[in-house]
């Protein structure tokens, strides 16, 4: 519903409602015109720009005469639909995609536009828990740039001519069986796009499909193939683990998998009360958040992997390993590695990565053999995404080159950005005579193909997909498209020649079959539980016998390649929640690094921000080096997904472009070297100081170390009485692996804007609850911390006291309440909170008025406007609406009814949040608890927000061995 | 001989006086009038700001917007007495009480007055599908978080915020919206509850003893004394 | 102590000093001097008024702050004139009571300088609101919010001490100016001149009864303005002190904060005593021995103020709390470490010249050591607020601040808000009291008939 | 006779040459007797017999108004929106203590000015006595007194007389 005024027709005074309705008026662009004469040459946005940024002196003017409600036009429906409740939002269960996997959600819809998104509680694989790019899809919903309309060769056409098009095509493809026709897409889960793959095939016997991912999904398959003789996906069950070992893989880190993992992992960390559960044991090149959790992570170049599988194996008396050389460190982490794993048939767990390749997956596989985890903590199943039997992009490149492809349909792929820039993929399309490109974005890749056919995002559309587990689930529109766009299936279908036009027709023919008769029934079930039940079924598989040689390494230094933390391979460049993201190990925001070792940064005499170049064979590559502490010496990281050129206003010229140098050969560990430039940046980094040093912010405790009976908190003053509920929460640091997943779903539920790097840069993010990322110890080989840092809701609350205007105060179920529209910025609070999670409006950061972003806004939370300090508030608005729900039924609210988007999102459950005035509430339970703490607690603030302390896994041994 | 001294300058001084009266004695009373001037401009000025943000005016009470249909509340919930949640039929679902959707307008007028004129408006918009373009009346501003459906669900009267709209034949904001208006009411609820049946009742009026009539509804209704006042219950 | 010499050369007549005195204003000397100072002055007054429509139309993120440091130049220029702006009403009213004459010479200009230090310091809290067009709601009003002022806030206590701080220091001014500006009027040949004076003079014609209600007002009002300032800029300490940021939780912080300020407002009424009197020759009524007793008086304060430094120092230590102890270290050697060498140097080591009575009564040297102090005093309120904020409590919120073009031009803006009124008030109004400095000349010459 | 004439100027060349002839003017019994001084001069109000002046009391009054005012606000509006701040108490009596303290000293310290001014019958800015021929030297260098027509010993000549030879440097009349 837009505001606008009635002109004509109000009688009393003509109101303006504001410096925007005011831009409208004809008088008032005269008058600006003639004021301010440049503003004739603004861009209409610019235009808007000038005049909010005008908007404090008109507002002073007394034009906008300050926050007066004027009469506004007011819309209702013509026909009304039935079980519409005007202004509560409505819930669809559907899933939205990474890496083609489904990640099922709860879509939450406000008069009809998707604003939230959760995981599904329901799910098997997620249990309602989410990640950051769940979160973030919502946004990418509503981007700007997306493709909105069909083009060819960059001139916008409509549909009906893409239709004809199409169907000259088809008659050229039937008369010669597809001869030089190819099909190039990512991975996909989807049963309906597999079973139309499979008759596009049957149509066109000589058509060929290859698939390009650029983050693993293929290499995984490839090494489980030549592992297992046969392509299977591995399922890792870390809740039944005791001990996991793991070379270079950081399974709780971003990607498909990292919600399932994370949930076994801390149930498995959580099971026992006075000890850590499970103990895990990590060899890393590159510091990952899951090496961060390790209870002994051994640093070791990314080249040492297959010989430390082996070690391993030899150590655990796998038949054919021999004793390679190893190092002292090396050797002693080996030897606690068995010593936790003896008799512990079936109960451990060991992994590896992409950068030990096939060699060290292979040692890895026996060693689950050999100590029984296979079928127990180590499950197969057949590979969930296909086509499996699909050729490379190396082919393709290669056949295009060798003349032997006449078109291309390029599907939800970007290859001539996210290949390794040494296959010339753009060049090999240029050369193609017709080729088609469907994606959601204008990107590099649709700037060289003939045609762009914009697809729709999964939130509009009917599809479906497999979740990590093979769980499918069928994906409903939430949201009729705003941009002329088809999905998938539909353009399929017309490339199938199939003329139904029922959106999810596509759809309902896959599941026929499955559903057989009680098809509306199990279709709506299907559709309510947003999952059909049934994951993929398990199959049992030997590892390879032979041994495979590791490749031959040359080059003084280790480059690993991986994708970026928030943006992953690019695809996710232009959204600016995961850009303003801080990475998970180094909280740079708005760019990627080269990850280096300290020893070698000082090799190098380069700080952080100086630009360094990376040769790998030819080519070469420069950006920004970043010094990770605690990684291998000569092993460098790139992270790929940035520098590109067309992803949109807000993901392009960021960052260095590492797809530049990946080789099409080696892409997940190569060799290469590195020179230091004599230029720098200064990076957008959110946290500046990482060593904890020697204070007690992050505390660990030792089993049998832990203190049961805690003395309550002293207070000069008379406590307030507190009303039935008093709101409190407990952050179990033990639990938390640092994956944004929290502050994603706080800035989806909270509208906290984003600001940009130069903001970042000036130190003025705006993130409501930051994770801080601490170390101790040495730099070369530090230990990791993370702490969510949310508003602490202090009893006794220093902020409060500092407000002249009553602006922020307490509310009876202890909230520290914070008003924007009463709020002045004389900023006083900020100044005096000890934990500094105020958030400051230095200038207007609300998206322009127009912008659609404003749609993904949550209207039961106020957008905040310039000069307003804003923070934590633990979702008020869920807890109002909880109150209204509960009152309205006359009854109290229930443990666990109100929960906090930070909550809702960790895929640990490492945040609870509940009522402390009822003693059996979790929240009150874990208070109770022996590790419990409170940040700060000598400051005599008394804060709701309290902590578990993190095991110290270090004697544990002891007790358990 | 003194004398002619003392005459003699006296009369010299007549002459060659420097003239030290800078003022007449009118000055004086200028300057009092303008120093009571000045006082009372500074204090009268600032009682004028403050009532002119209570009034009439500044609170957009008392004013009857233009409306595409003239709609008067006072024949169709007056004179015919039609429930106010015949239209408004969103008010105890949710937070809005709704505007009613075409289709209810046309329930009646397919039957009555089917070709008055200036029912025009409504026609069209069932004919053409577009909404009613109402001006709205009762507005909050956007910072304030305001529910229907709790307040009915206490026993808080429509007429309690929307004033006599059975009497208003063009409709208007009976009450001023403003913050202390609101929690006059949120301090003390009490006297301002009403029984479950009679909420949409116009012409209710408190019993003598309101205030025990309202503690024993508001007992029933378990309404939180005293947690109603505090800032996120109406801003977020 | 005036009792011991004649501060006043005792060979000049009232009629002289009268005359003298009030042809500053009537019959301006030094005019092409004025023009260039006053163009100066304008010039940093435009610069303010572009800075605050910036300021107004982009918001406050125009200056270097951020998250920590949300406080810095608008607060810590705040503190410093506020700081410049209590010599003033020190020197008449606490010099007034001790009944030492010789600040007659001094009081007029140093009361002045005091108000429009004061209104410079006042803007500040203005204009650093995020949103000042509603700092109307820091006063209690019936407002249709029915939601009121919090008197718990130390900004809220800020707002009433400035106020209630300037007017009772233009009270207090004007009180001791009306027999001038008669003086002024009496003198004046001109009609425009005689209108004025005449006005703002309110008619005073000196008579015995008047100046005896006069002298009970003005020493009354004398013994309030005492307690008044020190609790003002004890409040203003508490606006760092309330908080619980180390470096700034300290009980040192009300005295140290007053005495800082006595010493930065009499190093000012220094500066402007030296140019005054050799601007307009006025040796004979500002003297060296006037300087000399300046002079001891900021020896005095700065050596106060140097305890402060030292008790800060003491107070962070024997807490043994590791985050003020932090903070310490980072006022010594981090990264704002020149701060505090730089108000340590500036404000202590050209001070030790004073001891010599040679360089008290020098003008210059006075004058080199007393900007010195100004510098350093700068300096030192910089330190207390950034150092403390830049790193406090959680590693993870550690954070820097670097000052904006912004923040400079509104500040340097502010020195011309202060010279502007200041070169206009000198044409106006006598910058010595005129009256006073007979009184005082005529008891001189008593003592010296009998004694 | 009389009427016409505001009183008798006489001047004087020191504060001492003042003092003694407003002695003289009392002992000769002239009672409605007035100095004009460029300066306060210490002695004459003893002399002239003037009242203790009030304007003490004034500021007492002023400091009880600002004390009551200002803890009444504080109080009332606490009173009248309890809300918690940061857990202290609604009434913090030392909190309060800021704003009781400057209002006491602003109210006091006007209620002292505007009184005086008020006593002082302030602002007059016409007056008799600025038609005295040499008066202008008052806030000069030369020291008036003033014997006033009413006064029931008043007589021109004799007056006129009087000061004249109570050693006035020049005396004249003032006329109404």
């Amino acid at each position: 519903m837009k505001r606008r005024i009635d002109h004509q027709a109000t009688d009393g005074p003509r109101l303006w409602a504001g410096i925007e309705e005011l831009s409208e008026d004809p008088r008032f662009q005269a008058f600006i015109e003639t004021e301010h004469p440049a503003v004739h040459e603004f861009s209409k946005t610019a235009r808007r720009e000038f005049l909010k940024l005008m908007g404090a002196s008109f507002a002073l003017a007394g034009l906008t005469g300050c926050e007066k409600s004027s009469f506004i036009t007011a819309l209702p429906y013509v026909n009304q639909p039935p079980s519409e409740v005007i202004g509560l939002p409505r819930y669809y269960a559907t899933a939205v995609l990474l890496d083609a996997y489904a990640q099922p959600v709860i879509a939450t819809a406000h008069a009809g536009r998707p604003t939230k998104l959760d995981g599904n509680p329901g799910h098997p694989a997620t249990q309602g828990r989410s990640d950051i790019f769940m979160q973030s899809a919502v946004l990418q919903l509503y981007d700007p740039d997306r493709a909105a309309a069909p083009s060819r060769h960059g001139e916008a056409v409509n549909w009906a001519d893409v239709e004809t098009a199409i169907g000259v095509m088809r008659e050229n493809w039937l008369g010669d069986q597809g001869e030089g026709l190819r099909l190039l897409l990512g991975l996909t889960t989807s049963p309906t796009l597999l079973r139309q793959i499979d008759a596009f095939l049957k149509q066109f016997a000589k058509a060929r499909v290859h698939v390009h991912t650029a983050t693993g999904g293929e290499a995984r398959q490839q090494i489980n193939a030549t592992v297992y003789g046969q392509a299977v996906d591995l399922h890792y069950g870390l809740a039944d683990c005791d001990v996991v070992v793991g070379l270079d893989d950081d399974f709780l880190g971003p990607g498909p998998d990292q919600v399932r993992n994370a949930l076994g992992w801390a149930q498995g960390r959580r099971r026992s009360s006075d000890r850590p559960g499970n103990r895990l044991f990590m060899a890393e090149s590159v510091p990952t958040a899951t090496g961060a959790l390790a209870a002994h992570r051994l640093i070791a170049d990314a080249r040492r992997m297959p010989d430390l599988a082996e070690a391993l194996a030899s150590a655990l008396g796998v038949a054919g390993a021999s004793k390679p050389d190893v190092t002292e460190a090396e050797a002693g982490w080996v030897a606690r590695v068995v010593a936790a794993c003896k008799d512990r048939t079936g109960r451990s767990l060991f992994v590896s990565g992409l950068s030990g390749g096939a060699a060290a997956a292979l040692w890895i596989a026996r060693i689950n053999q050999q100590l029984g985890n296979a079928g127990q903590t180590l499950k197969l199943t057949a590979p969930i995404a296909g086509p499996t039997d699909a050729g490379t992009l190396a082919d393709l490149v290669s056949d295009i080159n060798a003349e032997r492809v006449t078109s291309l349909l390029v599907f939800d792929c970007n290859p001539v950005y996210s290949a390794p820039r040494e296959l010339n993929v753009g060049d090999a399309i240029k050369r193609v005579r017709s080729s088609i490109h469907f994606g959601l974005y204008r990107d590099e890749t649709s700037a060289l193909c003939e045609w762009q056919l914009p697809l729709a995002h999964p939130l509009e559309s009917w599809s479906d997909a497999r979740a990590v587990d093979g769980t499918a689930s069928i994906l409903q529109p939430v949201i009729s498209p705003f941009y002329d766009v088809r999905t998938v299936h539909y353009v399929f279908a017309k490339l199938l020649g199939e003329v139904d036009e029922t959106p999810d027709a596509a759809i309902r023919a896959t599941w026929q079959a499955s559903f057989g008769d009680a098809f509306e029934a199990k279709r709506k079930q299907a559709l309510h539980d947003g999952f059909i039940a049934g994951a993929a079924p398990f199959v049992a598989a030997m590892p390879a016998s032979n041994t495979i040689a590791p490749p031959n390494t040359t080059g003084d230094l280790d480059i690993v390649f991986q994708p970026d933390p928030t943006v992953w391979d690019g695809r996710f460049a232009n959204i600016g929640w995961l850009q303003e993201l801080p990475k998970t190990l180094t909280t740079v925001t708005w760019s990627n690094v080269i990850a280096v070792s300290p020893a070698l940064a000082k090799r190098l005499l380069a700080d952080n921000g100086d630009h360094v170049e990376v040769t790998i064979g030819e080519r070469h590559v420069k950006g920004p080096l970043w010094i990770m502490p605690g990684q291998a010496d000569n092993t460098v990281a790139l992270f790929l997904g940035y520098g590109r050129t067309r992803a949109g206003r807000v993901g392009d010229q960021l960052g260095y472009d590492a797809y530049q140098v990946r080789p099409a050969a080696k892409p997940w560990l190569a060799q290469g070297s590195l020179r230091k430039l004599d230029t720098s940046e200064d990076l957008a980094v959110t946290q500046l100081h990482h060593r904890l040093d020697g204070f007690d912010l992050v505390r660990e405790v030792s089993p049998g170390q832990v203190e049961q009976t805690k003395p309550e908190q002293a207070s000069l003053y008379t406590p307030w009485p507190s009303s039935k509920n008093a709101w409190g929460m407990v952050i179990d640091l033990d639990s938390c692996i640092g994956c944004n997943a929290c502050v994603t779903a706080c800035t989806a539920e909270n509208n906290v804007p984003v600001v940009g790097a130069d903001q970042v840069r000036a130190g003025r993010e705006m993130h409501w609850l930051r994770i801080a990322r601490y170390y101790t110890g040495d730099v070369a080989e530090p230990r990791s911390f993370f702490e969510p840092v949310p508003c602490m809701h202090c009893e006794d609350a220093p902020c409060e006291m500092g407000c002249p205007v009553h602006a922020t105060t307490h509310s009876p179920e202890g909230v520290n309440q914070m008003v924007y529209n009463r709020c002045i910025g004389t900023r006083t609070c900020s100044s005096y909170c000890p934990y500094k999670v105020r958030r400051f409006n230095f200038y207007d950061y609300r998206a322009l008025a127009e912008s659609p972003e404003h749609a993904a806004h949550n209207p039961d939370v106020t957008v905040r406007s310039r000069g307003v300090m804003e923070k934590c508030t633990y979702c008020t608005q869920r807890i109002e609406a909880a109150h209204v729900a509960a009152d309205k039924e006359n009854r109290p609210i229930r443990d666990g009814e109100v929960v906090t988007a930070c909550q809702q999102a960790c895929p640990t459950k490492a945040i609870v949040f509940g009522d402390i005035n009822d003693p059996n509430s979790e929240v009150s339970r874990l208070k109770r608890d022996g590790r419990h703490y409170v940040l700060l607690e000598e400051q005599g603030t008394r804060p709701r927000t309290t902590y578990l302390a993190r095991w110290r896994d270090d004697n544990t041994e002891s007790r358990q061995g | 001989m003194r004398e002619g001294q003392i005459v003699e300058r006296t009369a010299r001084s007549q002459v060659t006086a420097r003239m030290m009266q800078i003022f007449s004695p009118v000055a004086d009373t200028w300057i009092r009038l303008f120093l009571i001037g000045a006082l009372s401009l500074a204090g009268g000025s600032i009682v004028a700001a403050v009532g002119f943000a209570h009034s009439a005016y500044m609170t957009e009470t008392d004013m009857r917007p233009h409306q595409p249909v003239p709609f008067s509340h006072r024949h169709h919930a007056g004179e015919l007495g039609i429930d106010c949640r015949y239209c408004h039929s969103n008010v105890q679902a949710g937070p809005q009480a709704g505007l009613p959707p075409t289709e209810t307008c046309m329930t009646c007028h397919s039957q009555i007055w089917t070709n008055a004129s200036m029912l025009e408006p409504v026609r069209k918009s069932l004919a053409d599908n577009t909404p009613i373009q109402w001006t709205r009346v009762a507005k909050l501003p956007d910072y304030v978080f305001f529910r229907h459906d709790i307040h009915i669900a206490k026993g808080v009267g429509c007429e309690s915020c929307h004033g006599r709209i059975d009497k208003m034949a063009l409709t208007y904001r009976a009450k001023a919206f403003t913050m202390q208006f609101c929690i006059d009411c949120h301090r003390d609820p009490a006297p301002h509850l009403r029984p479950e049946d009679h909420i949409t009742d116009m012409a209710w009026t408190p019993p003598a003893n309101a205030r025990k009539e309202g503690e024993a509804i508001a007992a029933h209704e378990g309404i939180r004394f005293g947690e109603l006042t505090h800032c996120y219950v109406c801003h977020r | 102590m005036s009792e011991q010499f004649d501060i006043l050369p005792t060979r000049q007549s009232m009629g002289g000093i009268a005359d003298q005195l009030t042809r500053i204003p009537l019959h301006f000397p030094a005019d092409r001097r004025w023009m260039i100072a006053m163009t100066i002055a304008s010039a940093l007054l435009l610069l303010l008024m572009v800075s605050v429509v910036e300021l107004f139309t982009r918001g406050v993120g125009i200056w270097g702050i951020n998250i920590p440091v949300n406080w810095a130049f608008a607060i810590h220029n705040y503190v410093w004139w506020l700081g410049i702006g209590h010599a003033g009403t020190l020197i008449s009213a606490l010099l007034l009571l001790t009944g030492s004459e010789w600040r007659n010479s001094l009081n007029r200009f140093a009361e002045t300088m005091t108000l429009f230090a004061v209104v410079c310091a006042g803007i500040y809290p203005i204009l650093h609101l995020g949103r000042p067009w509603y700092v109307y709601w820091m006063f209690p009003y019936p407002a249709t919010m029915g939601v009121w002022p919090q008197f718990r806030s130390p900004l809220e206590w800020d707002i009433w001490a400035v106020l209630t701080y300037l007017t009772v220091s233009l009270a207090f001014w004007y009180t001791g100016l009306i027999p001038d500006l008669a003086a002024a009027r009496d003198r004046a040949t001109r009609r425009g001149w005689q209108i004025f004076f005449g006005i703002t003079a309110l008619g005073w014609r000196g008579s015995a009864r008047h100046w005896q209600r006069w002298q009970q007002a003005y020493r009354l009002t004398a013994g309030l303005a005492v307690p008044l300032v020190v609790s003002v800029h004890s409040e203003v300490s508490l606006l760092f002190a309330v908080g619980q940021i180390p470096g700034w939780h300290s009980t040192i912080f009300p005295p140290y904060f007053v005495l800082g300020a006595a010493f930065s407002g009499f190093a000012v009424v220094s500066i402007i005593a030296v140019s005054l009197r050799s601007w307009f020759g006025l040796k004979n009524l500002v003297t060296d021995d006037h300087l000399n007793l300046l002079g001891m008086v900021l020896l005095a304060t700065g050596l106060m103020t140097g305890y402060g430094y030292i008790f800060e120092v003491f107070d962070a230590v024997y807490s043994g709390e590791p985050h003020e102890i932090q903070t310490l270290v980072d006022r010594f050697a981090g990264a704002y470490a020149w701060t505090y060498w730089g108000a340590v140097i500036f404000n202590f080591i050209p001070l030790q010249a004073l001891w010599l009575r040679t360089v008290r009564r020098s003008g210059w040297m006075l004058l080199v050591i007393s900007a010195s102090v100004v510098v350093g005093m700068w300096l030192e309120r910089y330190m207390i607020l950034v150092t403390s904020l830049y790193r406090d409590f959680l590693v993870s919120s550690w954070s820097h601040f670097t000052p904006s073009f912004w923040d400079w031009s509104t500040y340097f803006g502010t020195i011309g808000l202060f010279l502007v009124p200041f070169l206009i008030a000198i044409r106006l109004v006598p910058m010595i009291s005129i009256f006073e400095s007979k009184k005082l000349l005529h008891e001189e010459n008593e003592e010296q008939q009998h004694g | 006779m009389a009427d016409e004439f505001y009183g008798a100027l006489a001047e004087f060349k020191t504060p001492e040459d003042l003092l003694a002839a407003t002695r003289k003017a009392k002992e000769a019994g002239y009672r409605q007797l007035d100095a004009f001084t460029p300066f306060p001069v210490e002695g004459l109000d003893r002399i002239l017999r003037f009242p203790r002046p009030t304007i003490s009391f004034v500021g007492l009054g002023g400091a009880i108004a600002g004390a009551s005012t200002a803890l009444a606000m504080q109080f009332f509006t606490n009173y009248d929106y309890p809300l918690n701040v940061g857990g202290r108490p609604i009434y913090p009596i030392s909190a309060f203590a800021v704003v009781t303290f400057e209002l006491t000293i602003l109210f006091s310290a006007l209620a002292m000015l505007f009184g005086m001014l008020w006593q002082n019958g302030l602002p007059r800015l016409s007056y008799p006595v600025f038609d005295g021929e040499r008066f202008h030297r008052a806030s000069k260098d030369r020291f008036f007194l003033c014997v006033g027509a009413d006064d029931a010993k008043f007589n021109a000549s004799e007056t006129l007389a009087f000061l004249s030879g109570a050693g006035a440097l020049s005396v004249e009349l003032v006329p109404e």
